[in-house]
């Protein structure tokens, strides 16, 4: 790691120059994403699924429904949960073992996008009433890691909830078979950037994301209205940047739901 | 999720936060909950820090620069920041099982880096400085009272830094922003945005937010919380001065 | 650490020697506490705790209370437990992780004297036998640790029960306001020994502690009956240390008692 | 144990599992469930590999030769050589809990000795060369699925190795031996024994059976295995081929 | 451990070429199994058990049984599981710490050879059909490893299920009394073998194990069908070993069921 | 609690314990339960012990001088002392989890202290002296067995001493003072007190204590415990003397 560590010191000035001069290491403009590709429904095992390809990263997300006991403090409402995965199979430097912070962080802020957009309407996976209700179980599985995990992330998830099935839920047991969609009434999107030197650029590469000096995670509802912010990295941000980057989310963010949510 | 503290914005509820014009603990929409701040109340710590900030009680400890453990994390360049936000099993209404949780490991991860750039780390290379936060009571920003105190506790252990770190929420409840929410308000509000800035500067070191808010709510609870940190840093010095008014007493005795 | 015990190693001599000549390092006498302070319910959100200073220890001791299924063999009972964290606030020497054989011994010490001298009534903590009872659990938390932990944790510790409420319970909920008072009719009380050389000293500090070469923990109950002993460190101690150390802690029983819990 | 993805063989059922001298899903005693191999699918990892068997999805990367770590495992004669089988927790009917379990760590280890003496790990001394299967989708024979897949995802990182080493199983159903057993022959069959080879040659490197098998039988099985291994090798090779011929793009200015 | 290792790799050479020309280091011939000793009844907490010693190896098998939910797709059946302690008394390469590769493996091919033999009468074990079983849980507690541990294992294991009883079960309580023997219909038996060289050795010991290009354990039915095998080691096996090894164990099964079951 | 193997003194009951001057086992209140044991029981361990007292079997199996992982643990002055108390999940009623629990870890670290200045540590600096205890079925005293037990399988295994170290317990049961408990009288008893002592000599090594006792029945309780020793004194030579006179057969050829 130390190897790589000194990779990244040594290719960290050319690169920073070139963001100075208003340019990026592939091309693109400060606020364009990478190519993306959506592949719905991978894994007939879930209930809802999604593949995501952005750029050369790959995230799979998997949905799950199980049967559980409603929280004491919404008996009428179903449950989320949002799990991530580092598998070692993305990335040289993730190792097998429990969920690190990077892994924890990245489903904690999915999680937040969708739970904060009432995304889900809990209210319609109730069984029983303070007994039963149906738990939503958001897997996370990172397949090809080159950058930008959250937004990759945040569309699989939120792909895989819109391509989710309710199963039949008979004499205490679960039929795996449609008895009707995830009820759905908003898409939560989000919009991750690095900040190198002065300059904010959105959906980072992997080399964007090494030599960062801060990064931000804004998810938009579909009004453009903020429900999630989480910053990154150790440099600070001015009133300026968070300014730029609320206006650059929410000026791209009807040309990428058209690309991701149809 | 709720067991780890969670709080979920915007629940459904029939309990009305603003009343003529006051929030439901009477406070005014831009006034901070009551703060106090003192430095220095540990023996065996390097420096150390309560505060108490509405219904939260919060002790920081720091310790170091001292020996890297284990030695393959030491950074031949610089000092090793560590940063560790627990709760007390009975600083909650449920009682929460020790150890960390996800809630506790994120939170932990964005105060360490907030404070990353703020210590001068490279003046102690292949050291670690050590930063323990433990939630004794906790109401709604626990998290904000965690590094504010945090940052106290640098002080006292007389670590250098260039300045100190002050933190301040701002929220929404019943469509109104207000600053720094109480439990209630946190429980059934509508969005939260908990804030850390290097106080006296513009610099954001910490920001999270969730819920719903517009773009011009945004700008509004900023202005906010510019305005809170100012008063929560006036509070982080007059601790400072006090602990050093009252002199450095005894400790050259302890080991 | 090893810089630490080399430390430790150059500091003991002269303390021994001082030990034998009959004296302490801060002066006090072989059966004489340093200056205890106690804080009632410092922690609102706990339904009872209590905040010890003996000497620069702290301790902080919450109680919660929930609902819980009886032990099958105490069908008409409730539960109890103590837990203990020794957080790296406390001592450079304590790390974070899971609790170590010094925090499970200080938590299993203690709770066996709330336990062993029956302090807490527990057939009245019963809501329906043999289904429901309340679980009373009793955590420690160090905050400063500059020697005998033991009896600051015992005092934190029956003090929070002490002022510990009994919350409401109505449609399978509890409510946290209060019942009643928990039904207590005993207050073990304990006492902790170094032997140092020949000497057995009485509320060891962090110094005493850390070149001490036995301890012993010795609980009362009111009427001076022992209720809980265990005997640490690697020498050995004589049938006369035993008396010794009895006889001392009946002797000082009563003002203590007087100081700690009136 | 069902949690752990175990099956269990010979569970009483009237599922007819054979009529007309078909399957139930309409395969003959010596077919394979259809198979597709694509080598190369990984950016980052330096060899990998995804493999459609069936209703199965599995995903084979490989890294190293690299650095060991902990480096008390280096071997100063040769390179360790790891495998990790984990399956996704949506892969599965019932979501499997994160992490591995006894079968995952069962299948890892006679996975990875299967491999050990194939690859020239004496070539590559204090190294490691780390082998990662993840089942994404699973249907019955996921283990021979993921070596078969782990292989190409090896050759696609250039290690060199004394050949491919491809997995079939048979099984036993309706008191018919058969190749390949689909998900409902899994479960309720009465036999299943997952073999791997050295294809090419009759070297057995991994080998498990479960159910009932007569001596006969058992011959028989090995006999379509043997049969069934050959196929799955030209696949492999089919894969890796297409793979070279598309050539070798981009990697160069991947770290 | 490396310093074991390198007097593994002394000895080898000279014990392969005694193995290539037809001995074993013992003296045994290469079907011929170690003495076996059986000890029944071992554990008198335990429903049941048995120490076997198998040479110098020894493992204690016990079986205890407890109330359990039955799983969804067998909701007429008791349920079992098989748990292996490789705790270090046995070995000087045994660590404390949860189970690793080898326990687990150990346990689980033990489980496969009473699971898929159906030797207990599942069906049997129902107290209230989807609701109530028996859990029958036998653990494997290795003392001295001198080799072949899934032999001695099995051969436990299979004998503490056949002096294990179903206790009482009244009024939600177990009382450990006899109601009945635990409903057995068979007998696994296994037979582990290693290759050194191109030969097969039955039953092999501590140091034929250490210097073992391959392993494989067969267990058989009572009618000599297979129920289980299980390939280790590295090296490979051709049809020709398989067909060996499967002879031999047949060939001798008869008279070794009639030592150790009877 | 229960499920560690917790005992609570003094419950309620109507379990009558004494009668006619006899306990419930029909042992006087001087009596020990029978002992018997047996040193070098196992191959592989440098040094072994069985031994059953009432209705207690342990084992105990010492290796060592030995090098010392992880090597950080090391000390340049003397040998390292571990011991491990283990249950075996059938030596008690209801089956008990694979592992440590709390008890097991407290109960070690009692044992350990009270071995690590028995045992000349000072002869084998950078080394580890590992004892295991297993506890294979479980009475009363397990403890106090296992220590027994410890201090035969050290001597077995020729590590140097200041002598043997052995244990007994007395108790209190309808408020009579009775030597080493047993199962009935543990469960239903008002007090119970494990010691151990270097044999031969005055001193305590290790002591615990619950329940309820005065001054006066201490005393009594420590006097019958000082007679309980001498005897399981005697048979720990007893079997050492036998294991010695059996002579040390064949252990020249082991690794």
């Amino acid at each position: 790691m130390t190897n790589e560590d000194i990779i990244w010191e040594i290719k960290k000035n050319p690169i920073k120059a070139l963001v100075e001069s208003g340019k990026r290491v592939d091309g693109r403009a400060f606020d364009e994403h990478r190519e993306i590709e959506i592949i719905r429904d991978f894994s007939k095992k879930a209930e809802g699924s999604c593949l995501v390809k952005l750029g050369n990263t790959q995230v799979l997300a998997g949905v799950k429904l199980s049967i559980g006991i409603p929280y004491p403090d919404t008996p009428a409402e179903g449950a989320l949960s949002v799990g991530a995965e580092l598998v070692p199979i993305a990335a040289p430097i993730f190792y097998s073992g429990p969920p690190n912070e990077n892994a924890i962080e990245l489903a904690r802020v999915v999680d937040r996008g969708i739970r904060e957009s009432k995304m889900i309407e809990m209210d319609k996976l109730v069984i029983e009433e303070g007994e039963k209700v149906w738990m939503v179980s958001v897997d996370l599985h990172v397949l090809d890691y080159d950058g930008n995990l959250f937004d990759a992330s945040n569309i699989a998830a939120v792909n895989a909830l819109l391509n989710t099935f309710v199963p039949k839920y008979e004499d205490d047991k679960i039929i795996r078979e449609k008895q009707m969609d995830l009820p759905v009434r908003e898409k939560p999107l989000s919009f991750t950037f690095v900040k190198i030197g002065a300059k904010n650029l959105l959906d980072p590469s992997l080399v964007e994301e090494k030599i960062k000096d801060a990064e931000m995670t804004i998810t938009l509802t579909e009004d453009n209205h903020l429900c999630a912010m989480q910053k990154g990295g150790t440099y600070p941000y001015y009133k300026e940047d968070l300014d730029e980057m609320i206006d650059t989310a929410i000026r791209v963010s009807k040309n990428l739901r058209k690309k991701v949510f149809e | 999720m709720k067991k780890e503290g969670e709080k979920k914005m915007g629940m459904k509820s029939d309990v009305q936060l603003i009343k003529d014009g006051k929030r439901i603990d009477g406070r005014n929409f831009d006034e901070l909950r009551p703060l106090k701040i003192e430095a220095g109340v540990l023996h065996r710590a390097d420096g150390s820090c309560y505060l108490e900030w509405g219904g939260n009680k919060v002790i920081a400890a720091v310790y170091g620069p001292r020996e890297c453990f284990p030695r393959h994390e030491q950074d031949p360049l610089k000092a090793r920041l560590t940063y560790r936000y627990n709760m007390a099993p009975f600083s909650v209404e449920d009682r929460k099982r020790p150890g960390p949780d996800r809630r506790s490991i994120e939170i932990s991860k964005v105060s360490r880096q907030a404070l990353e750039r703020v210590v001068f780390l490279e003046y102690f290379p292949r050291t670690s400085i050590d930063v323990f936060v433990e939630i004794l009571q906790a109401d709604a920003g626990t998290r904000i009272a965690g590094i504010t105190a945090a940052s106290v506790a640098l002080a006292d252990a007389g670590i250098p830094m260039r300045g100190l770190v002050a933190g301040c929420a701002a929220g929404k409840v019943d469509d109104t922003v207000v600053l720094d929410l109480g439990k209630e308000e946190d429980n059934y509000g509508q969005a939260d945005m908990p804030v850390a800035m290097l106080a006296g500067t513009d610099e954001v070191v910490l920001m999270q937010m969730d819920g719903d808010f517009s773009k011009e709510e945004f700008d509004q609870a900023f202005e906010l919380i510019r305005k809170g940190i100012k008063q929560v840093y006036e509070e982080q010095k007059r601790a400072l001065k006090e602990k050093y008014e009252k002199g450095i007493e005894g400790d050259i005795n302890d080991q």
